[in-house]
């Protein structure tokens, strides 16, 4: 894996030299996000994505070959995203740009994308607005409203009154106790208790020990991923809390494989909202897991397939442009397109350009032996909520 | 004639070690005094709670008949009560020049000026290549003070010292380490030093101490023994059981 | 009321040893030679992998990965301090940190190269997980067990300092190292076991937490800040002063969340400042 | 700052006016380094955008050699008066004055004020204590910014900052024209400055507080009152980095108060040189130049070529690249032509040791 990026990144190097000469056969594409630090994971895994999609569908696509630059935004660095936008569309002379795992770096490069008019793919930053901020984007990942107020909707139907957050204290999980409460409200729940952690919290005892002596019905968790979630099934663990009285829900990032692994039988009875997960069973989601495993000896996730549905939007729009790489024919192409993803059905909204698919309820059940995503329940062809609210330009 | 440095009883113990007990000494205005006495005497301490770097437990100090007690060392340094160390203590990457026009620029309260350039300062730089050269420093001015050889540095010491425009001078072993063919040229210079200045040295070389000093005051467990001039000093015979029984020769 | 401020002290003081051990070895190298070391949590990272490579690729059981932990981390902080921290002893504090943040980079990104960024799984055995239940107080039993293993570790240590012959030689070279040498004592040797003795605790800190704390390889740059924090509150080349730290600050931290949870991510970082205002060289510090 | 030839200088009468006056004379490689900085517009005009930022760097790099490599004192935690800067710009543009210049002012003025009522406590403390009282509020300047979302944007960062074209002309445009000879104005401003401050009387007592503070004591001269003034100098100049980093890339997010922008800062200053005024400039422009080339070539495991980087530098050329090649200039050469860059070698064992 790591001979075929630093080969790949040569190969780009050779490529820009001689990128005059080649310019009107390949299409150049700038691939934006952390592929180090805090986030260095993210970034594996989008690119793991795209890359499979590209050995699927070969690297050539209506006449054109396809050509990954990938570029290190090193974490929370705005800055550095915007500048890496602007070099990849002035220096590189990239004909798109895609990626971004983190919502201000999104918000930053699609600045870039606006003003040079250059197609964009945000493949994982989940807040709402970003992609009200440039007319070029399209999003393949999900938004918080998305899933959480799915998740909120849900938590009444099956029963819970009294609900407790827990979130970590960073603006998405903001938005996610934001989009939780408000969908729980409206269903006609009460939130009786809400808490904000340290983004760098890694013991959540104190937290859950006070969450459970309000004895809720449920306890909304939004955790951003890495070390946290393992931490949280511990603790809820520890501290005793009886799953089948007090219901734990979470984002889907709550009960990531990583996280079951590490937490063990204490996550069985986790309920999580998501739009993806290895488990879902469709023939089209079975042979994406199979070959992802074949070539990167792992399960894939949210990330890979955000990077590789992100993947099929750009070789299909490119299909229908026959290879036009101007911003406005690709958005034009990519606006209601839908498809058969891994994921499910999924969509591009032709009036906001952000995704419409399932979010599924899954349970963390033990099969096989193997602590698994089961899904259970699930809404169909969800829009982004918050934009459905917004007033129409 | 009233005294320019006095101490009233000074206290200073660390622990149950007295350091310093019931120190009362007065210095007229430029006599050399030697203050001598065995290791450990409390000799250095007594420098140290004179310029303010110890805080004494009791007693007062006086600079020209004021209460400095509570002043800070700055502000001792400032109404003229100045010191040297055993151990240099100089600014090692700046050159002897730059150190002694440092010391004028904070004295003239210069040195908050950030937006003229140091040499446009030349009485500043005047005066204190007149103090280099008046020590024998002039021609090696401009070398980094870690490069010169000990002896120049440890008149550096006295050079920092000097700019300061001290009443009463305190050279704490201002000969240490230097040869003793060297150290007689260095207090040749110090006792060549204006007779406005009072000055306090130790020392041990008892010859030059006998030689240079016009009183001496004798140390013994952190108390004074006796002051006196040399002869009386010489003559005393517990000075001389001291010395014979103490540690020092 | 009580029993929950019980259960938060309790938490509290398992994840103060979690610190403890983390940085006892950073406070006493640096006490002793004034090394710089901000690599001391690389050593950690090395321990917890080392756990995770014996348990997943072997299947060893976890107690029995943890004096490899200890190992692993000293013998490769052996390697480092004779080929490269020695040359140093005597540069500048500023060379110093530049060295050892360019190896904290360095194995960075070779923990990424050979166990790729994902965040590492560590499956306890079942007698450590759970939790028991005490006079209504809910104690973790991994927490127990952290516990009472770092109290066992720094009981060894403080006799191993207070009672044996080198012990006395590290206490010496810490005090005043000019006069340790004076004395003959072969202070560069005593400050190489020493080195990999603090190192191996490190190592053997980073198995322990990753249960609680998780592993990657962002690991010995993420807990660099907390190592610091806990020496400067402990004072230099004080294990005393370094538990009580460690034991104040991980209380502190895991009080402040639960009471004040608005403000809890400020908590460990005001009595830090408010800490080092009061007394500048720390609890137990000298100087 | 020894510009003669000891060896030359000795028999003849020193002269000691011409020599501080020769400290303040500028030297022909200084002409040469910011006639070089012009280059990118000519040989590298894909390439503004990195210029501008290094710019930036270097400048945010310098303000920190005024206090670390010239007063001596160890900060972690410098980020924060970049990012209150960077906030402040941030701010006075998204409530409607997209006006640079002031901008940048209002932005230096806010963070010169922060490290005002900072360094009362700064100039109190030395050693270790003061490297984690800096990085302690540092963290809690970020900790502050995240909770106060509704202010900053939280982590999404700050929303609606637009810039008004540099004195109603010149846009900041996409190829990073306007924002590089911006950033590399202000450097240049700021580097004149600094290089004033470190000649004058005030700069000489800095370097004796860096060298010796007991011994400043003993001269009668108060540290406190020159370690405040430098702070909030540095402060000052943090807070206009800050701010032209937002000004010319429109955003600001959390990164800018982080706890590795402090880090690497301090990483940079120490590369180059610190206490050597271009040792900053020389650190930002290798640094971020080799960052840059490492990440393009291998955007997973760059930090690896850094990192040895670091190591190399530091047993191979000591006291940074700046002392480091003058060190090995002077060798080769058999003179000390260098001196005056290598001047202020490992200060730090009697200086600021924790």
């Amino acid at each position: 894996m790591h001979r075929a990026m630093t080969g790949l990144a040569c190969l780009a190097t050779i490529f820009l030299a001689t990128a005059s000469a080649n310019a009107q056969s390949t299409v150049k594409i700038g691939v934006i996000m952390s592929y180090s630090g805090q986030f260095a994971d993210t970034g594996t895994q989008i690119s793991n994505g795209m890359k499979l999609y590209m050995k699927e569908h070969g690297d050539t696509v209506a006449g054109k070959k396809v050509e990954l630059m990938p570029k290190d935004n090193g974490g929370i660095a705005p800055d550095v995203a915007k500048r890496l936008a602007q070099e990849a569309i002035v220096r590189d002379k990239v004909d798109m740009i895609v990626g971004f795992d983190l919502t201000p770096n999104a918000l930053a490069a699609a600045d870039v994308s606006a003003q040079a008019k250059k197609f964009m793919v945000n493949m994982n930053a989940a807040t709402s607005i970003i992609t009200t901020k440039s007319p070029y984007m399209v999003r393949t990942s999900f938004t918080v409203p998305q899933v959480n107020e799915s998740l909120g909707t849900w938590a009444y139907k099956s029963g819970a009154r009294k609900a407790y957050t827990l979130v970590s204290d960073f603006s998405p999980g903001h938005d996610g106790e934001q989009a939780f409460q408000r969908a729980f409200k409206e269903a006609g729940g009460e939130i009786i208790g809400s808490a904000r952690y340290p983004v760098a919290n890694l013991d959540f005892t104190a937290f859950l020990q006070r969450a459970k002596d309000m004895s809720p019905d449920v306890i909304y968790i939004w955790v951003p991923g890495g070390p946290q979630p393992a931490a949280i099934g511990k603790a809820v663990a520890e501290r005793g809390i009886d799953l089948n009285k007090t219901k734990v829900v979470g984002q889907g990032e709550l009960t990531f494989d990583e996280a079951l692994k590490g937490m063990g039988d204490a996550g069985l009875g986790f309920i999580t909202a998501f739009h993806y997960d290895h488990n879902h069973q469709s023939a089209k989601n079975k042979k994406f897991v199979a070959d992802y495993n074949a070539e990167f000896k792992r399960n894939p996730d949210m990330f890979s397939v955000g990077g590789y549905d992100g993947m099929h939007v750009i070789y299909e729009a490119l299909k229908k442009t026959k290879g036009d790489t101007d911003g406005d024919a690709l958005i034009a192409a990519a606006k209601g397109m839908a498809w058969e993803s891994p994921r499910g059905p999924m969509s591009i909204d032709p009036e906001t350009r952000d995704v419409v698919q399932n979010i599924y309820i899954r349970r963390v059940e033990k099969v096989g032996g193997q602590l698994l995503n089961v899904e259970f329940d699930k809404l169909d062809n969800v829009k982004d909520p918050f934009k459905a609210r917004m007033p129409k330009q | 004639m009233s005294p320019v440095l006095e101490t009233r009883g000074l206290d200073k113990s660390f622990g149950s070690l007295a350091v310093a007990r019931n120190i009362g000494i007065a210095l007229p205005r430029g006599v050399r005094y030697a203050l001598i006495g065995p290791n450990g005497a409390g000799k250095t301490t007594l420098i140290n709670l004179m310029t303010g770097m110890l805080h004494p437990d009791g007693g007062q100090i006086m600079l020209d008949g004021e209460d400095i007690t509570a002043l800070g060392p700055e502000e001792r340094v400032r109404r003229g009560l100045v010191r040297t160390f055993q151990i240099n203590s100089l600014f090692p990457h700046l050159n002897p020049l730059e150190a002694v026009t440092l010391t004028i620029c904070e004295r003239e309260r210069i040195a908050r000026t950030w937006w003229r350039p140091t040499s446009d300062y030349r009485a500043a730089i005047d005066e204190a290549y007149g103090i280099l050269d008046s020590l024998m420093l002039g021609p090696v001015c401009t070398r980094e003070t870690r490069e010169l050889p000990y002896g120049q540095q440890r008149l550096l010491e006295i050079a920092l010292a000097l700019a300061t425009r001290p009443k009463v001078l305190l050279l704490d072993e201002p000969a240490a380490g230097v040869p003793r063919e060297e150290s007689s040229e260095l207090f040749t210079a110090i006792t060549s030093l204006s007779q406005d200045i009072t000055v306090l040295f130790i020392e041990h070389d008892m010859e030059l101490v006998f030689r240079l000093a016009s009183r001496i005051i004798v140390m013994v467990g952190g108390g004074i023994l006796l002051e006196g001039t040399p002869e009386e000093i010489s003559a005393d015979p517990r000075v001389r059981e001291v010395y014979l029984g103490g540690a020092h020769g | 009321m009580m029993t929950s401020l019980l259960g938060v002290l309790f938490d509290g003081f398992a994840y103060g040893m979690l610190l403890f051990l983390l940085s006892v070895g950073l406070s006493v190298t640096l006490g002793m030679m004034n090394f710089v070391n901000l690599a001391h949590c690389t050593f950690g990272m090395i321990g917890g992998y080392a756990t995770v490579t014996l348990m997943n690729a072997w299947g060893w059981p976890f107690l029995a990965t943890l004096p490899v932990a200890f190992i692993a981390a000293a013998m490769i902080s052996v390697v480092f301090e004779r080929t490269m921290f020695r040359r140093l002893y005597r540069a500048s504090d500023l060379d110093q940190c530049l060295l050892t943040i360019g190896l904290v980079f360095v194995s960075v990104a070779t923990a990424a190269f050979i166990y790729g960024t994902i965040q590492q799984p560590v499956q306890l055995p079942g007698y450590l997980r759970g939790s028991v239940h005490i006079g209504g107080v809910t104690l973790g039993v991994y927490r127990v067990f952290l516990i009472v293993f770092a109290l066992a570790v720094s009981g060894l240590l403080v006799a191993a300092l207070e009672f044996t012959r080198f012990g006395a030689q590290v206490r010496a070279a810490v005090d005043n190292q000019r006069m340790a040498r004076g004395l003959g004592i072969n202070v560069d040797g005593a400050f190489a076991i020493t080195f990999a003795l603090g190192s191996g605790l490190a190592g053997l800190g980073g198995a322990l937490a990753i249960d609680i704390v998780g592993l990657d390889p962002s690991f010995a740059l993420a807990y660099l800040v907390y190592v610091l924090i806990v020496v400067a509150c402990g004072g230099l080349g004080s294990i005393g002063g370094t538990f009580a730290a460690a034991v104040l600050l991980g209380i502190s931290d895991m009080a402040g969340k639960y009471y004040f949870p608005a403000i809890g991510s400020f908590m460990i970082y005001f009595v830090m400042i408010s800490l080092l205002m009061w007394r500048p060289s720390g609890i137990f510090g000298r100087r | 700052m020894t510009p003669t030839d000891p060896a030359t200088a000795a028999p003849a009468p020193t002269a000691p006016h011409p020599h501080m006056a020769a400290q303040v004379r500028w030297r022909t490689v200084e002409y040469v380094f910011w006639l070089a900085t012009l280059l990118p517009f000519v040989v590298a005009p894909d390439y503004l955008a990195l210029a501008s930022q290094i710019a930036i760097t270097a400048l945010f790099a310098l303000s920190l050699d005024l206090i670390l490599g010239y007063a001596g004192i160890v900060s972690l935690g410098h980020a924060a008066f970049f990012g209150f800067g960077a906030y402040a710009a941030g701010l006075v543009s998204k409530w409607g004055w997209g006006e640079p210049l002031s901008g940048l002012l209002i932005a230096g003025l806010a963070a010169g004020l922060l490290g005002y009522l900072m360094s009362f406590v700064i100039a109190r403390f030395r050693h270790l204590a003061l490297i984690m009282i800096t990085l302690g509020f540092g963290l809690l300047l970020l900790e502050a910014a995240n909770s106060a979302s509704g202010l900053t944007g939280g982590a999404d960062g700050l929303q609606g900052v637009k810039m008004w074209p540099v004195l109603g002309l010149f846009k900041f445009d996409l190829y990073g024209f306007t924002a590089y000879w911006y950033a590399l104005i202000v450097l240049f401003v700021f580097f004149l400055m600094a290089r004033r401050l470190i000649n004058s009387p005030f700069g000489l007592s800095l370097r004796g507080i860096r060298e010796n503070p007991v011994r400043m004591r003993a001269i009668g001269a108060e540290s406190g009152p020159h370690i405040r003034k430098i702070y909030t100098i540095a402060a000052f100049m943090a807070g206009v980095a800050g701010a032209v980093l937002t000004q010319t890339t429109e955003t600001v997010s959390l990164g800018v108060l982080d706890f590795q922008r402090s880090a690497d800062i301090l990483v940079i200053l120490i590369l180059g040189g610190a206490g050597r005024l271009y040792g900053g400039l020389i650190g930002a422009i290798i640094y971020m130049i080799a960052r840059d080339w490492f990440s393009g070539v291998n955007p997973q495991y760059w930090y690896f070529p850094i990192g040895v980087l670091l190591i190399a530098v530091v047993l191979f050329l000591p006291n940074g690249m700046l002392g480091g090649i003058a060190q090995l200039i002077d060798t080769v050469r058999g003179r000390r032509w260098f001196g005056w860059l290598t001047s202020p070698p490992p200060w730090l064992r009697s200086g600021s040791k924790p």
